[in-house]
């Protein structure tokens, strides 16, 4: 099953070798006018108990591909889209490291633009992933994101 | 057979990440049996997938269902 | 003068490792949780006379580091950013490479996204710069940006 | 002395992209004296800068002005 759906998880942190690497790779497809780019980065956030030194990311994996594969779908459909790419961190970034990466092209760029706030949007919203907060002195924090999280039956 | 699995916050109450469950019929119930095993959990925030479909409401569940509770997400 | 206003001209096409180092360049700060990247590919257009092989672009150098700057203090203005940069190629850029990298860093992702595109569209609509569309068989045909162009005396 | 910049698709009708003029007092006397060096200008779109801003209406020209003619911008 894990087959049918294309993988987004990178263990680590996402490099800036991988990032230039997946832009070259698109000079071949000359129809594209625009790439829009979003780098989700750790923050070095100062809690009360200390500040945040990196996210260890965990996820209910399979479903995480399964619901990414969906989300990937319907932009297609909603948006004249030359290519899409979504890559998550899985496992320990540290702050100051990058995380998400959604990668849209398009012929135009608005295309490429609203897509790629929408795929960023969701992909907060509905992936099921979790950020824990390690924070100096072996602490920790689960992140929670700014969302209608309903409660139990998604009522 | 029903395959349980926990993830984020609520793994910090539960022992396991991931157990079996028989003699449960529907999410409620197993939700039922959830609570009494593990009290800390009734008060936290979470949803409730099926075969990794989120449900919106009491789901019978048969031989091999998987359930996945699943706190607030935060990836990105 | 030309030392007042930060440069934004690169010459020729903006390479994938120059974008990298650039985002390399923002892991020291830490408290970025989200970047937003556009960058504009020349498309290799068909056209009635052919196939554009390239574009060359010239600027009236002076005055668009005079816009871009002005055009960067209102975008601070406007929106809580960490970071805001424009590259922009001069001379000749072929089909499949890169001539325009707007890059917008903030605490919070939304920022970042509405400054980036507002940035492009700006940059597009008021920054002294023309792209001469190279056609096979030295031909050429000169690009315009669909925006409202007004007449002489702007009106 | 004025100076007088043309860019982009203007500099096809013109034999230079950057000459001088004397005796014009305000934009509009230049863009005569340009209209009758280069006919072809008149039937185009274009914007007029004074000292690298965008003017609006005739300006008044003094001597080391920088004067541009822009049409369409095309960048990105």
């Amino acid at each position: 099953m894990q087959g049918k759906f294309k993988n987004i998880f990178i263990q680590g942190p996402i490099t800036h070798g991988f990032i230039a690497e997946s832009i070259e790779n698109h000079c071949h497809k000359k129809n594209i006018g625009g790439h829009s780019i979003f780098l989700g980065q750790v923050r070095a956030d100062e809690k009360d108990e200390g500040n945040v030194t990196a996210i260890e990311y965990t996820a209910y994996e399979q479903m995480a591909l399964e619901k990414a594969h969906e989300i990937r779908e319907d932009i297609f459909q909603k948006y004249p889209l030359i290519c899409a790419h979504i890559y998550h961190s899985l496992g320990v970034v540290k702050s100051g490291q990058i995380s998400l990466f959604v990668f849209t092209s398009s012929e135009h760029r608005k295309a490429a633009f609203d897509a790629c706030e929408e795929l960023v949007e969701r992909i907060k919203a509905e992936l099921p992933v979790w950020g824990k907060e390690l924070i100096e002195g072996e602490k920790f924090a689960w992140k929670e994101n700014i969302s209608n999280f309903n409660d139990k039956y998604n009522k | 057979m029903i395959t349980v699995k926990v993830f984020g916050r609520l793994t910090d109450y539960t022992i396991k990440n991931e157990f079996n469950l028989t003699g449960v019929k529907d999410t409620d119930q197993l939700l039922k049996t959830l609570f009494n095993k593990y009290p800390m959990l009734e008060g936290l925030k979470f949803k409730v997938s099926v075969d990794r479909k989120i449900i919106n409401e009491n789901t019978a569940l048969h031989n091999g269902s998987e359930v996945a509770i699943l706190p607030p997400f935060s990836g990105g």
